[in-house]
């Protein structure tokens, strides 16, 4: 019986124990009528090796490729040390850290976790985790309509050039307790949202407004003007930021004269593989004076009964076993695995390592444009400053492009058709510290051809 | 165990590096009013300092793989290393969410198969994978509760009803759904309270949101009364699936008319809980709730898999997430479920049955106090220690605490809230005979501690890595990061 | 600088401290002329993430093959935790357990090893690993010699049907020290060692004879027959041994009316990757009287100050570091990972699994020779019984059928030709339990297709 | 530290099993008395509960991943990660040693190009990668030296000699090949006696092994003489590279004038020891014993790599294992090799001297005798304890136990033999200046806990899993294999 210990005597005893005649005697709570003899649709048990030819077979059909897509998930080197740790059993197979006594290795981790994200991102307080980056968004809009206690509205400005899916996921999550969220429009000639483009809203009760750095299109925002126009209105200011950038560019704390209020993103980049979308791991960091509102766990330094200090799960009257309808958030599990895979890939890379990383992306970025822009029919959408993304245009629809690379072993990068159709037959591609001249000679050339195929058909 | 462990940044010194890590310095172009000025505080450690740290600091904790943890409500089964290995496939590691489908057809046929059999197990006609723990698929639930409502032009249902064992994230969940909640109290033998159900169900309640078996430990045997009461009333049924283990294939929420449920793959489907996740809140729906399924969802179309969108499911709730749910997880869920086989879920209910009973029966019989002495444990059952507290002082959290130096982990302490003195027992079927005839002796121990020298017990834990903590302290001092001395 | 920790401070500091002007004083008692500057021919370093990406690419050149050869190294399922237990740094990063306090971890696993590997051999005592299986055989002769005192001519009758690789590495081992290895012919009908073929051995002094069983073609011995015989000349019984053949053979204990003396073998079967060919390990048991005549590492249980059982290196006056030019064998260091993956392997199969295994193993091959014998030009080369290794015989030359085996994905067997000229054109293949019968349809119908085409051409 | 755990057997009940793990049953057809009659005793346990006792296990081990361990001789340096999760690749690990060379490209072009580069470290002309650990490099060396002068007709050359302080694998290794060994003796500042060795040269010396640094931490001044003693008598010069880690990219032993070395991959570069192995023994070897080179060594044809063996070495000492040696052990030595680079080989010596030369400054500071004071230590170095165990009665090894409870695993003690009351200290490259400081610290607590309370130190270790134990005993009385009471 896999995973299952028990003998035939230990079952006798076992049921003697009870005073039940046999399995089925306990389950005779449950009404006749309901009882199920078997389970059609799941297939027969296989063993662990007939499972793992299967898996094999079926990974063998995903094979590696040269990916240029970032647009929210960043394919980035991983120190092997990271995940040889993490899935160690005494930190992969244990729960959440209720006994703080009995997983003090859990919640120091945590401690340290909260630190590294505070400080990166420039803000006071950090919580635990969250689910991942878009659902973080959306925590963090009702989190700070709990904090802004001035706005009445739950008016939340949110900028097209968010992350589409970001403002979606908030979209679904938040707008039952009443958020509206209003787009703001950008500017077609550097993709990037004006502050002119948010004056019309001069005045307004505004809860918060969401600033994206950097931006969907990998433009960087002029960061310090929107962030003291948010806080001129009475607005609070909610930065979504990628971690690998924070350690190039300016802090959230440090946005405008002010700093940011809340600080959120996509944990990923922070050595989470891609794996086709997660588990990835979502941050929230915030000032200190809102650490009441923040939602999911948060761990505290304390002394034990000798005077030691130690560390505990702290301020739980937020959470929802707890406050129960009253609570911050409904979260309860989180993203403890990928919070310290994350806590030792900030370890090993160290501010400088992070930086290299950074200035890696950026300078790979530039190449990539560099190059592909040389080509006939391919020009960047935008100009002006930014990170690790593109969006570029292209003289042949998209997805056949796309296709064509794919054929070719690329993942040639995000169709922004979908989500902004007014650019055009446009692309945003994404080269990393793992791309190298090589891989973006390979990309150009694979796209010549493809263009010249689409051209000569 | 280890008892300190510096904290990371007391090991760190200006200019040390893992150096192999760092990619050579390249140029960034960033204007200079958008540069950082002063460098993150990030540890500056070496490779072996990183790695020993964080080893270390992983043999300060309880686990699965370490310790018996009958965490109650948690299911802290024995997580198959095969799980793991199959799911870390470079393969699978190494592709982008946004690739096009067809480079992931491998992983996108397990996703696939995976809604199946979850639709299999639960008897719900349409399954989505993407909610990322419980509480999430709760939220799905419930949006979809009100999506539904909403759809037929039903705006006036906001309530959802909840009994009073519930799980927090039950009506903290309702709340975030902008829903008012609804508590009804349960009765003495663990059953809702009919009575008081009826009188709060009208045209305002969208739904109810029950756990069966209950947090109570044991199943709910009113279940079809309380479905047709809700039923007349124009509310739907939401199945909470934290408690799945208990009757995986021997009865499924979908025949007993619920029309959602969510799941914890990370408790039922033995996915790993990571030190407080990931998890995966996978939801299952009857036929009326299938348009609002939060996407994507997986698709099959001429042998092709793809994920289906907004534009598939245009009355979809929407998106949970920035792509597709916690992929590992489930790809961990998937492999699980392959090696259990239906004859395999069927024996996890049995066997974790006949775990919980049995060790319900072995402690009543060594003198401890069940709080539902008449009815079957389902996978967990509840002592109240409430005697010890009166007659000792020696509360729950006492015996809790001091099972940590006997080798234990606690069980889950102080939930369900109507339980005085609780403590909610979950063995789960991977554990063997031994380990629960231990946790007697421990608890027996224990109990005779406290009745000679209560003070020992009051003082536990002894031999863990720090003694009891101060966690008044730690909510009115609060030290959330680490500052140096210097500062 | 990767994996050295010393900052710019710390240098100055340890300098002053010892006194040293530069790291070069350090290097002052070696001669100058002897000093170098550069080291030509070593590569400059790459950082972790462009080594990794360079073993990715060797890797895919090194893709999955169905594998159909055995020939002392046998492909296996290895149950997952099996290397996720064996990798954690507590067991892979420890050395030899010298400080038994600090070592109770390894030095429980090997004892608890020893206890396995006796059973499974039916034998007395087990040491803690030998390099491997070949080498280990030269081990165990040596051993004999040193075991059977009323034995002078160190003359070791080693019949062809042993593994032809542990033949000549015994010889390059055993034979510096004045051994004989006598090869022993085999019987052409059924490929096993008959008592007629050591008949003209009797009455010699003979130190001890080597028996294989199953016999390098996967044929089964009479292994009571020729123990017996041996044990009538005085002389020591050798057995080499697949250990998951053990589990449904007679042990080497139980051979003949008195066992095997020393029993030896490959314990790469036991959840040791194929991997090219290393590392494995060798394993080695005796009867009880031969210990302190053993090679290598032996753990035993004794008492500590306060009574309580625990684990040490025993016997240490045996080895090299201790006896030194005396010694029962220069072995140091030896295979105590892959010992340590073996261990945890038979703990996760039992009694039950590994009986399942071996049966496994035996029927698939059994099918396979059917399978493939039914072909034109295909035929067994021996008859009678075997366990999951098969010699037979085509009408092609052998590596032209390889090479067309493998160009359609199939590794198809070991070439007899080069050690046995004398079957022909013959092939020794190998079905274990990963093997389906979609696998062995694979096998046929590729093969099918190559003899064809041989045919043809 | 955990303190017990059952030995398997012990938690082993009939008819348990980890039932993923078995194949479904099979008919196999083995005629009746050449079939086992009992089943072999196997532990008969859950998944779980082998995950839980290995896991435990292993917490009871001392590991350079969780304490400082400056084994002497041993080289106990970081081993990085990415070398076994690269050399774990499945496809590495998937690989039969007999399938054809066409289906091992990558794996043989990373041991091509690691053959190169241990020639570029060593300055030796040829390398063959074949032995499992240094005793069988050694074997290999003495081999060739052997096959070398039976080549030329030389057969009366039967002695090897070896300084006093030789590791013990050289005389046994010595006898293994059918040598006599000579022992010649150091002088007091460590160097080789040379007057000692010009009176047992002759012809019928057929070489001198000699590990330079020596055993004794120190390197080998003279050995430009010596090689001309030994080459004058027609003698060759084995390098036992096992202290190579103290001189990489400083000076190369082909440059001394060596004909063969071994090295220890699992020292020098670092890859695991894995509790007891396994390890790599490569040899170099110069010009005029490239013919007796074990098989195979990997050779490169048309830019197509392809092992050689006896048909392309006709002279070889043939073969030392049944395939390749550790082949992934040399996956991970040529890892490690590509991300240090040359520079890298260079700092490891520098900074594995300056970790010695550092810690024997601090300890000599501290009251300790170093055994070679006026000496440069290499990368290890001696300090004798006589005087501590003259006057307190308290040993090397009482204080080798007593770190232990500090959290640092002892220094390799009595070793070499020619020093009383030694212990050889061998911090590595790869551990922190703090790390150092605590080591003297905890040193220096331990000389004073031994002049005021001696008892305390011999009584050592208090926090392990065991305390001393009783090797005596264990000798005597023989307990090697677990036996049931009930048996
Ligand atoms: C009964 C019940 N419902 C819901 C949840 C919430 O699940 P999650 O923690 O995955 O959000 C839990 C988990 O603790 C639970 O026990
Ligand atoms: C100096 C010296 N030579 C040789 C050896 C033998 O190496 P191995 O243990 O790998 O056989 C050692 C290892 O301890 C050593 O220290």
């Amino acid at each position: 019986m896999p995973y299952i210990p028990h003998t035939e005597d230990d079952v006798r005893e076992m049921l003697d124990a009870i005073g039940a005649s046999d399995l089925e005697a306990l389950f005779d709570e449950i009404p006749d009528s309901l009882r199920i003899e078997s389970l059609d649709g799941v297939p027969p048990a296989l063993s662990e090796m007939e499972v793992g030819r299967l898996m094999l077979d079926r990974a063998d059909r995903d094979r590696r490729r040269l990916n240029f897509i970032g647009a929210g998930a960043y394919e980035h080197h991983i120190p092997a040390p990271v995940w040889a740790i993490t899935t160690r059993g005494e930190i992969y197979s244990a729960y959440t850290p209720y006994q703080a006594e009995a997983s003090q290795g859990t919640l120091q981790a945590i401690y340290e976790y909260q630190t590294m994200m505070a400080s990166l991102t420039g803000m006071d307080v950090s919580n635990a985790s969250l689910y991942d980056g878009a659902s973080g968004l959306a925590e963090a809009c009702l989190m700070a309509v709990r904090a802004n206690r001035r706005s009445k509205s739950a008016r939340i400005l949110v900028p097209r050039t968010v992350n589409p899916t970001y403002r979606s996921c908030t979209e679904a999550i938040a707008s039952t307790q009443g958020l509206s969220l209003e787009p703001v429009d950008y500017d077609r000639r550097t993709g990037r949202t004006l502050v002119d483009a948010l004056a019309p809203h001069a005045g307004q009760d505004i809860t918060a407004v969401v600033i994206q750095q950097p931006n969907f299109f990998g433009q960087l925002e002029e960061v310090d003007e929107l962030a003291d126009w948010a806080h001129a209105q009475g607005a609070l200011v909610i930065a979504v930021v990628n971690p690998i950038a924070l350690a190039l560019l300016r802090p959230p704390g440090e946005w405008g004269s002010r700093g940011a209020d809340i600080a959120c993103g996509e944990g990923q980049p922070l050595g989470v593989p891609l794996a086709s979308g997660g588990p990835y791991f979502g941050f929230l960091t915030a000032r200190r004076e809102h650490v009441r509102q923040m939602p999911g766990r948060i761990v505290g330094r304390t002394v034990d009964l000798d005077g030691r200090s130690g560390f505990t799960l702290t301020l739980q009257a937020r959470e929802q076993h707890i406050r129960r309808g009253k609570a911050t958030s409904n979260i309860c599990t989180n993203q403890g695995l990928l919070m310290t895979a994350a806590t030792i890939y900030m370890t090993l890379l160290g501010p400088t390592g992070l930086e290299r990383v950074a200035a890696a992306c950026a300078a790979r970025t530039a190449e990539l444009v560099g190059k592909l822009t040389t080509l006939d029919g391919v020009r960047p959408s935008f100009e002006g400053a930014r990170f690790h993304e593109a969006a570029i245009r292209l003289d042949r629809p998209v997805q056949a492009v796309l296709e064509g690379l794919a054929e070719r072993g690329i993942v040639g990068g995000y169709d922004l058709g979908r989500h902004y159709p007014e650019l055009g037959q446009a692309l945003l591609v994404c080269a990393t510290e793992t791309r190298t001249s090589e891989d973006i000679d390979a990309y150009a050339t694979a796209l010549t051809q493809v263009l010249e195929r689409a051209a000569a058909a | 165990m280890r008892t300190r462990e510096p904290v990371i940044f007391e090991l760190s010194r200006p200019g040390r590096t893992a150096a192999a890590q760092q990619p050579a310095p390249a140029e960034a172009v960033i204007p200079g009013h958008l540069r950082r000025r002063q460098p993150p505080m990030l540890p500056e450690v070496s490779e072996l300092q990183a790695v020993r740290h964080f080893t270390r600091l992983s043999q300060m904790n309880f686990s699965i793989d370490t310790h018996f943890y009958p965490l109650g409500s948690c299911t802290m089964k024995y997580n198959p290393k095969a799980c793991n290995a199959y799911a870390m496939l470079p393969e699978f590691l190494g592709r982008h969410p946004l690739a096009p489908d067809s480079t992931g057809q491998g992983f996108l046929e397990c996703m696939f198969e995976l809604q199946d059999m979850l639709k299999a197990v639960t008897g719900m006609k349409a399954v989505s994978l993407t909610p990322m723990a419980g509480a999430q698929g709760e939220f799905a639930g419930v949006a979809m509760i009100r999506a539904y409502h909403r759809a037929r032009g039903d705006l006036s249902r906001d309530e959802i009803i909840v009994p009073e064992a519930a799980h927090g994230t039950n009506p903290a969940t309702a709340t975030m759904c902008g829903m008012k909640v609804r508590e009804i109290p349960c009765r003495d033998d663990g059953d809702v309270d009919i009575e008081a159900l009826r009188t709060v169900v009208g045209p305002q309640t969208a739904g109810i949101m029950l756990t069966n078996p209950s947090t109570l430990g044991v199943f709910e045997r009113r279940i079809m009364d309380i479905k047709r009461i809700v039923d007349n009333a124009g509310g739907l049924l939401y199945y909470d699936g934290a408690n799945l283990n208990a009757i995986l294939g021997k009865v499924r929420p979908g025949d007993m008319g619920f029309d959602v449920i969510h799941m914890n793959l990370h408790k039922t489907f033995s996915t790993p809980h990571g030190g407080g996740g990931p998890g995966s809140g996978a939801v299952g729906v009857a036929e009326r709730l299938r348009p609002f399924l939060p996407v994507p969802v997986v698709g099959r179309e001429e042998g092709r898999y793809r994920w289906l969108d907004e534009r598939d499911l245009p009355q979809t709730i929407g998106r949970l997430s920035g792509f597709m749910g916690n992929a590992g997880v489930l790809l961990r869920a998937y492999v699980y479920m392959r090696v259990l086989g239906w004859e395999g879920m069927r024996r996890v209910a049995e066997y974790s049955a006949l775990n919980a009973n049995y060790l319900m029966s072995r402690l009543r019989a060594a003198g401890f106090d069940a709080a539902y002495p008449d009815r079957r444990a389902s996978h967990e059952f509840i002592l109240t220690l409430k005697r010890q507290a009166r007659e000792r002082g020696v509360t729950a959290m006492d015996f809790a605490k001091r099972l940590l130096d006997y080798g234990y982990h606690a069980p889950t302490t102080y939930f369900p809230l109507l339980v005085p003195e609780c403590l909610l027992i979950e063995p789960t079927e991977t554990e063997a005979k031994e380990e629960l005839d231990g946790f007697v002796a421990a608890m027996a121990a224990i109990k005779e501690e406290a009745e000679t020298d209560a003070a020992k017990v009051k003082g536990a834990p002894y031999t863990t890595p720090v003694r009891r903590l101060d966690d008044v302290r730690a909510a009115k001092q609060l030290d959330l990061t680490w500052k140096s001395a210097a500062a």
